[in-house]
């Protein structure tokens, strides 16, 4: 088994590990907006299409890669304006507490 | 409708039977009334107050010749004769009304005893019992705790430390559960009394603790959670239950009632003597005979150091919040009975059947059932 | 070009920011920087690799970036509150898409130049196009249900699961087919992602609308996966941090959202077949008539914890349960979180005249608080939450509405005009007047079940924790 | 030390001076005690409690020719010419007692009045100022409640709600604390006023609204926390500042009281007429002449439909508990004059000092001061 | 010898026990099972290398290891409850004495071999030197203060501050010479080691004994980092994961524990010359005579959750604050933990008689809980915290001690006599008697100063989240 | 910079964020037990000894790398023994909470 993939092993543990402690207790009010928060991140795939679709390596991966890049642009930037959208509206009333 | 207030002529009755506002809210909904001259007087309402409330005042033939006669008190046979022919009376008639009775059967007059309000939570707000139990529970306390030679309170003072009074209420109907609520604001440590199964939580639900007389049975608790009186055998564990307790207590108020009957016997004279010295014992229910052997009704009579208290008519001891319920009470009747402002006398509906004694020269129904 | 290392640890910044603003995301102070910080991290590992990867098609890039861009900003704002949850289904399964083209351009560049794919990249190119794809799918389904583009009931028939079944050892045969026999595959590659598509659907359309939010959360939880996938495929550690990130919180998040609408992740996943669990029903409740909806004391505390008007309406349970103080504690509470409070006294609340005023006057509350019926009843309408302590007969509707009832023309508090009630009581047994009581089906109506002291203290500590 | 208890002779006064309970400690600190018989009756202490104490039961004269006599009240003059020569009375001497001051100079009585126990944390528990006091607050606000024709505390019943009584309790000392806090304890909304500027905190502290009469100044205070007489201007702005909240009172406890002076005039009669009809005043301070310009002492006088109650000796309605608190403050006064049961006078301690008016034939102080 | 693969995953196992199992340490029920597993972990971490590594002298390592885990138990055996602190201290020493070892032993053995050494791998065998060295003679000192080896005062001296400064530098200047120079030198290595050691004696020495605690706590988590540093040196994860751990929770739990003792980091760190601060001024009230001590509410909080006889005394505080219903909810909670409440009402407390009736009754507490002064004062020799609420005249010893006092005589609450004394007051104003009161300065007395209700409440919340 | 110490980087910071999440609130009682369990975590640096002593580089090595397995022994064994002493006599009377 390559380094490469072990060390991918272990931190791929470690941040699961730091994925579960890192959220405790949320206001219902707040599960939509975290979700969709989180759901932006896993857009990160756009790292792995952008380098896909700028590889070059032939018209295939190529046309996947403009749709990877596609899909994956609308998530993250689709994802972080609407949860941004949701939490300003959020933040006039809950904002109190 | 036309609405006549009667002045009350009973002796130790303070109260009147419509206030300035209830008269108000009659008036708005198109009645009109006349008010016997100085019928509030006593409950301080002086007759300036019915004037503003839009009321004429009259005397007491002015009032007598309405539609709708009210008042708190049944008026004395004389009196009833001078009510107009095939009027409506409404008061409470209890026994001492009776007597007028037959002068009001014959003179064709609706007779509506306020004292036979179905126990239904529709009607509550025409229950006068109910609202003047509430004022006769707040009162006795009042007057036992005046009356007591000792704080009701616990209090650690620099001059020792004075231990909280004990009192029993005995009978948690309405005036009891308000007694139990007035002693316990006062600081005494209460404990509560009844036949009625249904009565263990509701004294529970005031803090109160509740003195179980062993297997009564459930079958002392009658429609509209009255209570029927008592086989001897269950009378007897009764008494016992109550004789294992009252020796320990410094205040007892007794409110046990059996609709149309006299008061049961709770406390005997053995009972008293086994009391402390000092202690007070409040009768509410001397007006039907008392719960207490040695009561008197009207005095307060003291025996081997234990005083007895008897009260008349406690309501009338606090006339004016007593007449605004007693007011509020008849009022929302008169509305029952004519819902666009018009009297439409109807001796089916649940209420007024239940109330009405005579109508159009005929007795309706034995009384006391 | 940028060396290697500096491309490294730019993207080691960048998880650091996704982790920092996730934690942020949590609670409300902090949510709207902590989602811009993750914004940040985005932006930077976008650039990082743009600079480290050796882009040669800038134009296909460019294109795909533009056009993603664009659609996704125009959906964000155009979307209207409402139909929130619908979008971020949408946004997630393009997500899931991202992954499955990805690690499908792997796949089909090694097929295009013969090369043997090695076991352990085998692997991950198999979860990622799995994962990717049942997240794709699942998702659109999902958005349909919410979007009412199709039925949101739950969607069953028999032999549903043995279907599903047999797809799941289909797709591992394949995998497993493909992994071993190092040469690239085309036929089990394209399986794979169909039947995987397919299990996405069997997978999201037995779940009933009501809990649509729950399972969008878990596939977000996928996508998250997906993209650790994709991460080892290209062996990129930003994307392998990020996915673990979201896949791990996703569970939390889902666990809670669970907890919060009070059924188990299990009985959301199979509720379409193990029906009737109270929430489930609750979800039904108007279709399947007279249920009555309970509610956990968490999502209690939450509604009060937020609700600006609240009006409190005590009963004899609440004499019984001698809860006076807990209610009164409750109240600052509310107030302390800037909502208001008031009492509403109905007059034959109780057993006995001015039994509530007894009660309260005991535990301290101001009487300016107590408002009578007459004055209290306008203010139902405006009023967030209605907070019904062991009151029966004085909040039955039937006095206004059914003229055979026994307390027809009683006066009541119309309780059910309040925007949301919780009606605390032990169970459902009838009040004084024995009489049923329709408000406790109505649907805007949940019951807390318990002690009224017992489910008011648990209610008091839980607000605290907020 | 011998001890003789005397039985009350002034009309009203139903208190004993000493309770089987404090006897019993006296005697177990060494000392004897005759008590003349019935003493105890009126407070519910029989002569035989006082047998069980230890005691001894003698006639009047056994009483009288003890070597320590304790009383409530001075005895008359042809009393304490009974007494034996040079004996120790401890009682309160009070205005009533100087009488029989020159008579007990003569018989070189030493005599120790309790109204003069110092003021200071020590003397507490000797202080039957204080603990009578407290008796006399608790009991004004029994007889108004029982006076008023309305209820005190917030009832939202069937019949209508009832608003809560208001309250104004005149002078926070002892007796109006005690007064704020029964009234509290019934419901009614409570406001107090005083004018010494500590009193503010001191109503606060009992959950009851303050009424602060503007700009007084500190000078209200004096020693030991009395109150001294007002400027003419400062009991100006006093006047005001009543009349400004009074017609709004239903009932009104008025305890301002200044030490061996007339109790101030802080009710006069317009303020009276501003008042409901059915409001009720109880003049705690009666004894002293009233705080209320129409306070007749000893009855219950009504004017434009308000009742003002003067009562005398409240203490005396709760006999039992008074004199319970009462016994024990002149026990510990006993013990701190005979510490070791044996009397030894020192005139120079901060506390016997102050009390003592007369001794050895030789009157020792200008009294009120 | 095993494939290096499986010993990766082995060391990510034991990285996995280590995280949960510290994680169990944090609450009271999983703590026993938490460290029990971590254990476990570092038994797999062990048999893992001692398989991985080409071990050639397995005598070395066989002396090493029984030698070290007999001392090591025989120390955990013998140590008595008491001295628990000191013992971590050492342990915590031993750790970073290892860590030196380690990455001296590296550095040697590149001088031995003439090798170069890689910058990257200079700066890590530097810090973990540093780090290392520190944490072992810090410990020393720590441990040395609180085996009361040397004085557990603080001691300082003028240009104290400056010297530690000049070393510190030092230690920086010759380790970057060593890593630029990347031929090893010697001169440069043992110089790092002894000012590295007495850097070490330097931070410690400075600080109260009373803040031993919050150091030991502050070095723990240095030697996390020391061991991480290793991991980089000998370029193994599962000690950079462990390290790592060790490093940032130890911060958290030192925060923590300052909060705890109420002071900052900085003042613990300082605390010996930046003075009196109020726990520091605390520590030593005795030795300066009279200085109230004053108390955390989170302090108080742990106190009266795990009393198990709590007597409350009311005055006239209590009233001025209205906190009668904050006390019961106190009084309710510390017994839901099992602890027993009475409240001693003295005669004279509040200002007229009865006060402090009217005011409990009023909160509803039962009349039996309220004990007079004469009975209640036999029990607070056996009462484990007496808490005073806005009293003061009538717990004023002077009373039994004092004739010149103008109390003197009145018989009082033996407050005093309780095993420890929570006083809630404002601040430090006399009572109605206008005297001092040397309750307040009592070694056993602390006082929680504010607004009684304001305390009160804020106690409820901190024990509720215990 | 070696691949090598870019992963360790990476590591090590998922793990220091782990680290801080992963203790948040702790009664006082448990604060002696918990550090001086995480101490016994931080005698990991026993397997940087082991590899050392055992790697048989020379003599210095050996001899510190003896001396560093003892010191680490002792931290482990010593470190895991008295925790489980202290946390045992607190589950007596605090495990009721
Ligand atoms: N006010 C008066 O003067 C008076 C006098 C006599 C009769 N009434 C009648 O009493 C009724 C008063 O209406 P209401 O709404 O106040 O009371 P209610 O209608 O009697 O209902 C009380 C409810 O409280 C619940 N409950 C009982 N104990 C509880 C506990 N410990 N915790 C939580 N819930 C508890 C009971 O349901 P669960 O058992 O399911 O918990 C019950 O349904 C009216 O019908 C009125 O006519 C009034
Ligand atoms: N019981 C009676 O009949 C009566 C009558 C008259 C006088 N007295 C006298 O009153 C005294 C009673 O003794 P005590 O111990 O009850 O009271 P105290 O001696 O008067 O002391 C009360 C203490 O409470 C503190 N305090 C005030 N407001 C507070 C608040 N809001 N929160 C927290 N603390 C507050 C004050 O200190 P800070 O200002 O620093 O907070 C003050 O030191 C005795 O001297 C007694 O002789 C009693
Ligand atoms: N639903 C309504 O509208 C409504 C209105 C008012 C009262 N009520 C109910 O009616 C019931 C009685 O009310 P009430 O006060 O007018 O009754 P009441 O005045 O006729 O009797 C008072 C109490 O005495 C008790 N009693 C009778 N015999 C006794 C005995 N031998 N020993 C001890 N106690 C004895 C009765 O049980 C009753 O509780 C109460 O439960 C009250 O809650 C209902
Ligand atoms: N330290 C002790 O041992 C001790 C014991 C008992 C009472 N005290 C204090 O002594 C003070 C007075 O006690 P008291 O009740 O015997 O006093 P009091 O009976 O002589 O007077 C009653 C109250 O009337 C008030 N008053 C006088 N003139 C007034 C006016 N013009 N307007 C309004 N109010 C007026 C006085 O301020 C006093 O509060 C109180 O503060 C009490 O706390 C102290």
């Amino acid at each position: 088994m390559s380094e490469g993939i072990i060390v991918g092993i272990v931190i791929f543990t470690l941040a699961t590990f730091l994925g579960f402690e890192l959220i405790q207790r949320v206001p219902s009010t707040l599960h939509t907006p975290l979700m969709s928060g989180s759901n932006a991140i896993s857009g990160i795939t756009i790292v792995g299409a952008l380098i896909v679709a700028g590889g070059g390596f032939g018209w295939i991966s190529t046309v996947f890669g403009i749709g990877a890049v596609a899909f994956a642009m609308m998530n993250v930037v689709g994802g972080y304006a609407v949860t941004d959208r949701m939490l300003r509206m959020f933040t006039k009333d809950g904002g109190a507490k | 409708m036309r609405i006549g207030v009667l002045k009350e002529t009973a002796p130790r009755e303070r109260r009147v039977a419509l206030t300035p506002d209830a008269a108000r809210r009659l008036i708005k909904a198109g009645s009109s009334i006349v008010v016997e001259r100085g019928a509030g007087e006593a409950a301080s309402f002086p007759d300036a107050l019915y004037e503003e409330a839009g009321c004429t005042i009259g005397d007491a033939t002015a009032a007598e010749s309405a539609e709708v006669v009210v008042a708190v008190q049944a008026p004395d046979p004389a009196r009833s004769a001078q009510l107009a022919q095939s009027a409506v009376l409404v008061a409470l008639i209890g026994s001492s009304g009776l007597a007028s009775l037959d002068v009001l059967i014959e003179r064709r007059i609706t007779v509506l005893a306020l004292e036979r309000v179905p126990r239904i939570t529709r009607a509550q707000s025409m229950d006068v019992l109910s609202s003047q139990a509430t004022v006769a529970g707040y009162q006795a306390v009042l007057m036992g705790a005046s009356t007591l030679p000792r704080f009701l309170p616990m209090l650690t003072t620099a001059a020792g430390s004075i231990a909280p009074a004990k009192a029993l209420i005995l009978g948690a109907g309405v005036a009891g559960l308000q007694a139990i609520a007035t002693a316990r604001r006062l600081g005494a440590v209460v404990t509560g009394f009844d036949v009625r199964p249904a009565a263990a939580e509701q004294v529970a639900s005031l803090g109160a603790k509740f003195l179980a007389p062993e297997a009564v049975g459930t079958d002392a608790e009658a429609s509209g959670g009255y209570a029927r009186e008592l086989a001897d055998a269950a009378q007897q564990k009764v008494l016992e239950a109550i004789a294992g307790a009252i020796d320990a207590m410094d205040l007892v108020i007794a409110t046990a009632a059996i609709p149309g009957r006299p008061a049961p016997l709770l406390i005997t004279r053995e009972m008293v003597e086994s009391m402390r010295p000092g202690s007070v014992i409040v009768d509410v229910s001397a007006e039907t005979g008392g719960n207490c052997e040695l009561t008197v009704p009207g005095e307060t009579v003291r025996h081997a150091g234990v005083a007895i208290v008897g009260p008349l008519n406690l309501p009338s001891a606090m006339p004016q919040h007593a007449s605004q319920m007693f007011g509020r009470n008849v009022q929302t009747l008169l509305d029952h009975l004519a819902p666009k402002g018009e009297l439409t006398l109807d001796l089916d509906d649940e209420i007024t059947g239940a109330m009405c004694l005579a109508h159009a020269g005929a007795r309706r129904q034995e009384r006391g059932t | 070009m940028i060396p290697h290392a500096i491309a490294e640890l730019g993207y080691l910044v960048a998880s650091a920011c996704f982790i920092v603003g996730l934690k942020r995301l949590g609670s409300p102070a902090t949510a709207p920087a902590g989602n811009r910080l993750s914004a940040w991290g985005m932006l930077i590992a976008i650039i990082v690799t743009l600079l480290d990867a050796q882009v040669l098609s800038w134009s296909a890039i460019g294109i795909g970036m533009v056009v993603g861009s664009a659609i996704g900003l125009w959906m964000a704002r155009t979307v209207q509150m409402t139909s929130m949850p619908q979008l971020v289904a949408l946004l997630n399964g393009f997500g899931g898409a991202a992954s499955v083209l990805v690690a499908g351009a792997e796949f089909l560049r090694a097929e295009l130049r013969g090369e043997a794919i090695p076991v352990e990249t085998g692997v991950v190119i198999q979860l990622s196009l799995l994962i990717g794809a049942v997240t794709f799918s699942g998702s659109m389904i999902a958005w349909a249900k919410l979007q009412e583009v199709m039925t949101g009931r739950a969607i069953t028939w028999s032999g549903q699961k043995f279907m599903t079944a047999v797809i799941g050892l289909g797709i591992i045969g394949l995998g497993g087919w493909q992994v071993s026999t190092v040469a690239p595959l085309s036929i089990a590659f394209y399986l794979v992602i169909g039947l995987s598509l397919l299990l996405g659907i069997l997978l999201v359309i037995p779940i009933g609308g009501a809990d649509m939010p729950v399972v969008i959360s878990l596939l977000n939880s996928y996508s998250g996966l997906a993209a650790a996938m994709t991460g080892f495929v290209i062996n990129n550690h930003v994307l392998i941090v990020a996915g673990a990130l979201v896949g791990s919180s996703g569970i939390i998040l889902t666990r809670i959202m669970c907890k919060a609408m009070n059924r188990s992740l299990a009985n959301v996943l199979f509720g379409a077949f193990g029906q009737g669990s109270p929430a489930a029903a609750g979800g039904g409740a108007s279709s399947e008539g007279l249920v009555a909806r309970s509610v956990s004391v968490e999502d209690a505390a939450v509604q009060l914890a937020y609700a600006q008007q609240v009006i409190i309406v005590p009963g004899y349970g609440l004499a019984v349960a001698q809860a006076q103080h807990a209610v009164r504690e409750l109240a600052d509470l509310i107030e302390k979180n800037g909502g208001t409070v008031r009492y509403a006294i109905h007059p034959v609340a109780g057993r006995m005249p001015g039994h509530m005023n007894v009660l309260l006057a005991e535990a301290n509350v101001p009487y300016e608080k107590l408002v009578d019926m007459e004055d209290i009843n306008p203010a139902f309408e405006e009023c967030d939450v209605a907070l019904v302590i062991g009151a029966n007969d004085v909040v039955n509707p039937a006095a206004r509405s059914d003229p055979s009832s026994p307390i027809y023309g009683m006066p009541i508090l119309d309780v059910d005009k309040a925007r949301s009630v919780i009606v605390m009581k032990r169970g459902m047994n009838p009040g004084f007047a024995g009489i049923e009581n329709a408000l406790f089906f109505h649907p805007r109506t949940a019951m807390l079940f318990g002690d009224a002291k017992g489910s008011l203290n648990a209610l008091i500590s839980e607000i605290k924790t907020l």
